[in-house]
């Protein structure tokens, strides 16, 4: 591949998934709004939310290590997406392999953690010790399920795992194959993307948002951005493992807003759990689901 | 309330001296106490007659009788009445005991009425502010504390005197109010 | 860049059409996206989840609640300030990042309403901050809440809504209300003076006879601890 | 702009800290505060701090006609404000023996009870928004926008209605009006299913409410607990039937009680509280119709009217608890003295300080939302 050609993919690849990722942002808004019965935000909400919030002065600075702290969190995951197979696009993907992947996706939780450590907030200070607490509970399913994938396609490569469900369409795909893998995917999913129930590090109403509380203009824009990476980065994921990636855009951008719809409509009918009953439900069903996924496959 | 309890109630509360029973309707009654039978009486009251929720108290402000009124509040959930027991105590010093060790609740009201008349119990858990933790003047509710002189002097509240309406008041119009009868609420003039 | 000096003052050329189409986008999505703080001081506070919620529904407008002040645009005092409340509410505008904007509600913010007669509130709101807007009726329905943010919207569109900016040029005056209500050693945990030398807003306004005793009374702010048997000064959030 | 304020500091290692929840805080009702102290995330000691609603109502009560008051009064309590109204107004006509038309404390009755609904409404959204979920908070905020449609349609104001008077209350009900809270009334029945769905049967919430702020029968009533929360510990008392007045010896309602004391108990009486008051306004609104005759007493010229020299207690069951006033005239154009006893004076200060102690930080919100607290009751 020429180098050239790779520079293009390298950019091209976190810009689209920017801005896939806004779309997704403003589809969870919208259906939580009309579960609520409401109208919910105009189209490009997202977008203004995220300008203003970088057009703000920046009035407070709580050191260096709070600044690359938002960084970190924003970094990760740009670095995420150019590991992430798009139709026509692989980028690094083929190079770095899922193991890799999921290493990076841990980063942007590490990088708040230092920024948030740094305000002196009790509040946000039990946020991240609740958010680290949660990527406890929910990296244990989530590594089983990704260890069963890999091991039944026999590699770690992303590419490959796509094109292996791809050959024989509907049948070959990872849910049809491995169903409890996918079903123990799919909650781990939904407890990482942090919405209810396993809203435990937000919390507005315990500990005032938690990370986010001292969080100012562009500080906080910076965290608005990492939530469209993030809602991008764990769907197309999810469509990777188990429903055969994309073949075309349409057929890709499709999976990724349906899988992403399935979290949003649950979340708004639920309360959020105690950390503890999220550690108990997460290190019981989808692990248990999960051994059991992955014993058929083994 | 029926009748024997009423007649029951009216022969146990004759064991306190100096109590004057008052039935102003089938479930209220007041009751008047010299200020040092008062313990006695809400331990009869809520050892031998069950009321046992201390609804209020309530503190007047008589200042020309030189006094303060405490009015205990007291409801039974058996026999559905409510008593009022009124004591008199002078309003200098305008010390008292407490009842928090009778009722619970007395705390928050005898901390509220100490914040805002001054009265200080003796015996009660916590007589911090709790209100007016950031207020250094008198307390308020006292009778000779004049509010109105009190924001004339400390803030601005009316502002709105736009040209047309001096130009009214020079001619002789609009609403004016001469400044002795601006402040209407006081009482005695 | 623990202090403000760090921090680079960036200025926009003039004269730049790239700039203006910039300054446009930006002063755009700003009238677009509110992040409101609403300080519930009083009665209006009632007036604000009905206009959130779904029946008039503000996230339409683009209109959201938001929980702490650092991540607010717009501070919302619902209703008659206590005394003891405008401290807080104080320390929380200083908290909020510029541009920042504040509303009225009621008409007890106007100038103390049906208490006018109280000794615990404090009856005109502008004295103490520069307020953007007031909405008043007791209390003003969630239409005419929602006819005020929308008036808000467009003054910001069009770059009026700079009262923020008075805030830091006219300091003297604030300070001297809020010392006159509070107290000669009255201060605050944010240095208004520096934060107005940032922003190249210093001017006659805001230094004054009343700054000049802040220095006075001014205690060095103490490091901000996480630990157990200190009380933490003011509560800020 | 707090520079430099990271660096650590070199103390004695401690794992206990003190946190402000509030005064400006989603957790808190309204404007109030509370200072934790923390170890972990348990909550060692709680210590409530007030007065920040306080603008001083007893005093401003005392330099005002005894007409103008009635419209401070609702101001008490802002989400139930109408049991304030009708409190101040029965201790006036009781000063002054004045007797209400049958025909005003029926319609009273109404307006209690739709306050009454749309307070327990409002309690539904915000206990469940502590516990993030939204939707019920939404769904709940609106449905009671309904029953506001309805308070402006008779009494002219949308929260505070400024109706009732002392002998009566201030005009009569409009045409077709009684139809329309018929249908108001359905469909909110019609809702109650899908609220038992989203938040009374929710297994995630039942789970976080059960055993949140455990109080026994006996603790309740030493601490001076009254209303739905008092209820919610077993014991059958509500005002409305052991001392009553108005209307209420005439009509048919239970009192629903349950037997834990915990948040969900809580949560579960206001919620069949909130059916026996439907049931209590289609009787109501059957009963009115044939009920003629004047809407209020008359009364001398109220500006200068002088009420004859007493005290009197009054009490009323609002939807947070009991409710009282204690008035005292000196004979004069103005009240000598009043007091008034919100029932969140206790629930809010003593009874949160306690039942928070033990709790974890996530509770706090809830402990503070099931007991309905309303601050500015407490501040006044």
């Amino acid at each position: 591949m020429a180098p050239l050609e790779l520079l293009l993919e390298l950019t091209l690849m976190p810009l689209v998934a920017f801005l896939v990722g806004m779309m997704m942002v403003l589809m969870m808004r919208r259906i939580a709004a009309r579960i609520q019965r409401r109208v919910g935000p105009p189209l490009f909400q997202p977008l203004y939310d995220i300008v203003k919030l970088h057009s703000k002065q920046t009035q407070v600075s709580h050191g260096l290590i709070h600044d690359i702290g938002i960084v970190m969190a924003m970094g990760g995951y740009i670095a995420a997406e150019t590991l992430l197979p798009v139709p026509g696009m692989n980028g690094i993907a083929e190079k770095g392999g899922i193991i890799t992947l999921l290493y990076l996706m841990m980063i942007p939780s590490l990088g708040l953690a230092l920024g948030v450590g740094q305000c002196a907030n009790p509040n946000g200070s039990i946020g991240i010790a609740r958010a680290l607490t949660a990527m406890l509970a929910y990296d244990i399913p989530l590594v089983i399920v990704i260890f069963g994938v890999a091991y039944a396609a026999g590699t770690t490569n992303l590419v490959d795992i796509i094109a292996q469900q791809q050959a024989g369409g509907f049948a070959t795909w990872g849910a049809v194959q491995m169903p409890l893998l996918a079903v123990a995917g799919l909650i781990a999913m939904h407890a990482s993307l942090g919405k209810q129930p396993f809203e435990i590090y937000i919390a507005p109403a315990e500990i005032a948002t938690g990370p986010m509380v001292e969080m100012s203009g562009k500080h906080l824009g910076g965290l608005f951005v990492m939530q469209c990476f993030q809602l991008y980065t764990i769907s197309v994921l999810y469509v990777s493992l188990f429903l055969g990636g994309g073949s075309t855009w349409f057929d890709f951008l499709l999976k990724s807003f349906l899988v992403l719809a399935i979290p949003a409509s649950i979340a708004y009918l639920f309360p959020r759990y105690r950390t503890e009953d999220l550690l108990r439900l997460m290190w019981k069903w989808p692990v248990m689901l999960g051994l059991i996924g992955v014993a058929f496959v083994l | 309330m029926s009748q024997e309890i009423a007649h029951w109630l009216d022969n146990l509360l004759e064991e306190i001296e100096g109590i004057e029973i008052r039935r102003k309707s089938s479930r209220r009654v007041r009751v008047d106490v010299p200020a040092d039978a008062l313990p006695a009486l809400l331990e009869l009251l809520q050892g031998r007659a069950g009321y046992i929720h201390l609804s209020a108290i309530s503190c007047v402000d008589w200042i020309e009788d030189e006094e303060f009124e405490l009015v205990y509040h007291v409801w039974s959930y058996e026999s559905h009445s409510l008593v009022s027991a009124h004591i008199r105590i002078a309003r200098e010093p305008g010390v008292y005991l407490s009842v928090y060790d009778l009722y619970q609740p007395a705390a928050f009201f005898e901390r509220d009425i100490h914040e805002m008349y001054g009265i200080h119990f003796e015996g009660s858990p916590n007589m911090d502010k709790f209100i007016l933790t950031e207020w250094d003047g008198p307390p308020p509710m006292r009778k000779e504390f004049d509010s109105e002189a009190y924001i004339n002097e400390h803030l601005s509240w009316q502002a709105y005197n736009p040209p047309w309406l001096q130009a009214l008041i020079a001619e002789g119009g609009g609403v004016v109010i001469p400044p002795e009868e601006q402040r209407f609420s006081r009482k005695k003039d | 860049m623990s202090s403000i000096n760090q921090i680079p003052v960036i200025e926009a050329k003039k004269g730049n059409p790239l700039a203006r189409v910039f300054d446009e986008l930006v002063r755009f999505c700003r009238s677009r996206s509110l992040f409101i703080l609403h300080y519930c001081t009083g009665c209006g506070a009632i007036e604000l989840p009905p206009a959130m919620t779904s029946r008039f529904d503000m996230e339409r407008l683009g209109i959201q609640p938001m929980v702490s002040p650092r991540q607010a645009d717009i501070l919302l005092i619902t209703g008659y300030v206590s005394i003891k409340t405008l401290k807080r509410v104080i320390l929380t505008y200083e908290q909020m990042g510029s541009p920042k904007y504040v509303i009225g509600i009621c008409s007890c913010t106007v100038n103390g309403g049906m208490y006018w007669q109280s000794y615990a509130t404090a009856k005109k709101l502008d004295e103490y901050m520069p307020v953007d807007l007031y909405i008043a009726g007791c209390m003003p329905r969630p239409e005419a809440v929602i006819a005020g943010l929308q008036q808000l919207m467009d003054s910001i569109h069009a770059g009026k809504a700079n009262s923020w900016e008075d805030y830091y040029r006219n300091y003297d005056y604030y300070l001297g209300n809020q010392q006159k209500l509070f107290g000669d050693n009255w201060q605050t945990p944010t240095d208004v003076i520096a934060e107005a030398k940032h922003y190249n807003l210093l001017s006659k306004g805001t230094l004054g006879v009343h700054t000049r005793l802040l220095e006075q009374h001014q205690q060095p702010l103490e490091a901000l601890e996480m630990r157990l048997g200190h009380n933490l000064k003011e509560p800020t959030e | 702009m707090r520079p430099e304020n990271y660096e650590a500091q070199r103390q004695p290692p401690s794992n206990e800290y003190e946190l402000n929840f509030g005064p400006n805080h989603p957790g808190i009702e309204g404007n109030y505060a509370l200072k934790v102290k923390l170890h972990g995330d348990v909550v060692l000691e709680a210590k409530a701090d007030g007065g920040y609603l306080h603008r001083g109502f007893e005093k401003l009560m005392e330099q005002r006609l005894w007409i103008q008051n009635i419209a401070l009064v609702p101001r008490i309590c802002v989400p139930d404000p109408s049991p304030m109204e009708l409190c101040y107004s029965m201790a006036v006509e009781q000063l002054c023996g004045l007797k209400v038309p049958k025909r005003a404390r029926w319609i009273r009755v109404m307006q209690l009870e739709l306050s009454r609904i749309a307070a327990h409404l409002f309690t539904f959204g915000g206990h469940a928004a502590t516990t993030g979920m939204y939707s019920t908070m939404y769904w709940g905020v609106a449905d009671r926008d309904l029953l506001l449609d309805l308070f402006e349609e008779f009494t002219g104001g949308r929260v505070y209605s400024i109706y009732n008077i002392p002998g009566g209350v201030r005009r009569e009900l409009p045409d077709g009006f009684l139809q329309r809270v018929t249908e108001t009334l359905d469909y909110i029945e019609s809702r109650l299913a899908d609220y038992d769905n989203l938040f009374f049967k929710n297994q995630v919430f039942v789970k976080r409410a059960k055993g949140v702020g455990v109080m026994s029968r006996e603790q309740a009533l030493a601490w001076g607990v009254t209303g739905p929360n008092l209820r919610a510990t077993g014991l059958a008392f509500d005002v409305r039937r052991d001392d009553p007045y108005l209307v209420y010896d005439q009509l048919d309602f239970d009192i629903p009680t349950e037997e834990n004391g915990d948040a969900w108990a809580r949560t579960l009486v206001r919620r069949h509280e909130l059916m026996q008051s439907i049931r209590i306004l289609r009787q109501v609104v059957e009963a009115l119709p044939d009920i003629h005759g004047p809407i209020r007493a008359p009364i001398p010229n109220p500006l200068a009217w002088n009420v004859p020299a007493g005290e009197t207690y009054t009490r009323v069951e609002s939807s947070k608890g009991e409710l009282c006033y204690y008035v005292v005239s000196d004979g004069g154009p103005k009240p000598y003295r009043v007091h008034v006893r919100g029932p969140s004076s206790m629930h809010a200060v003593q009874v949160l300080e306690k039942l928070s102690v033990g709790s974890r930080i996530e509770d706090i919100a809830q402990t503070m939302f099931s007991l309905d607290a309303c601050p500015p009751e407490v501040d006044r």
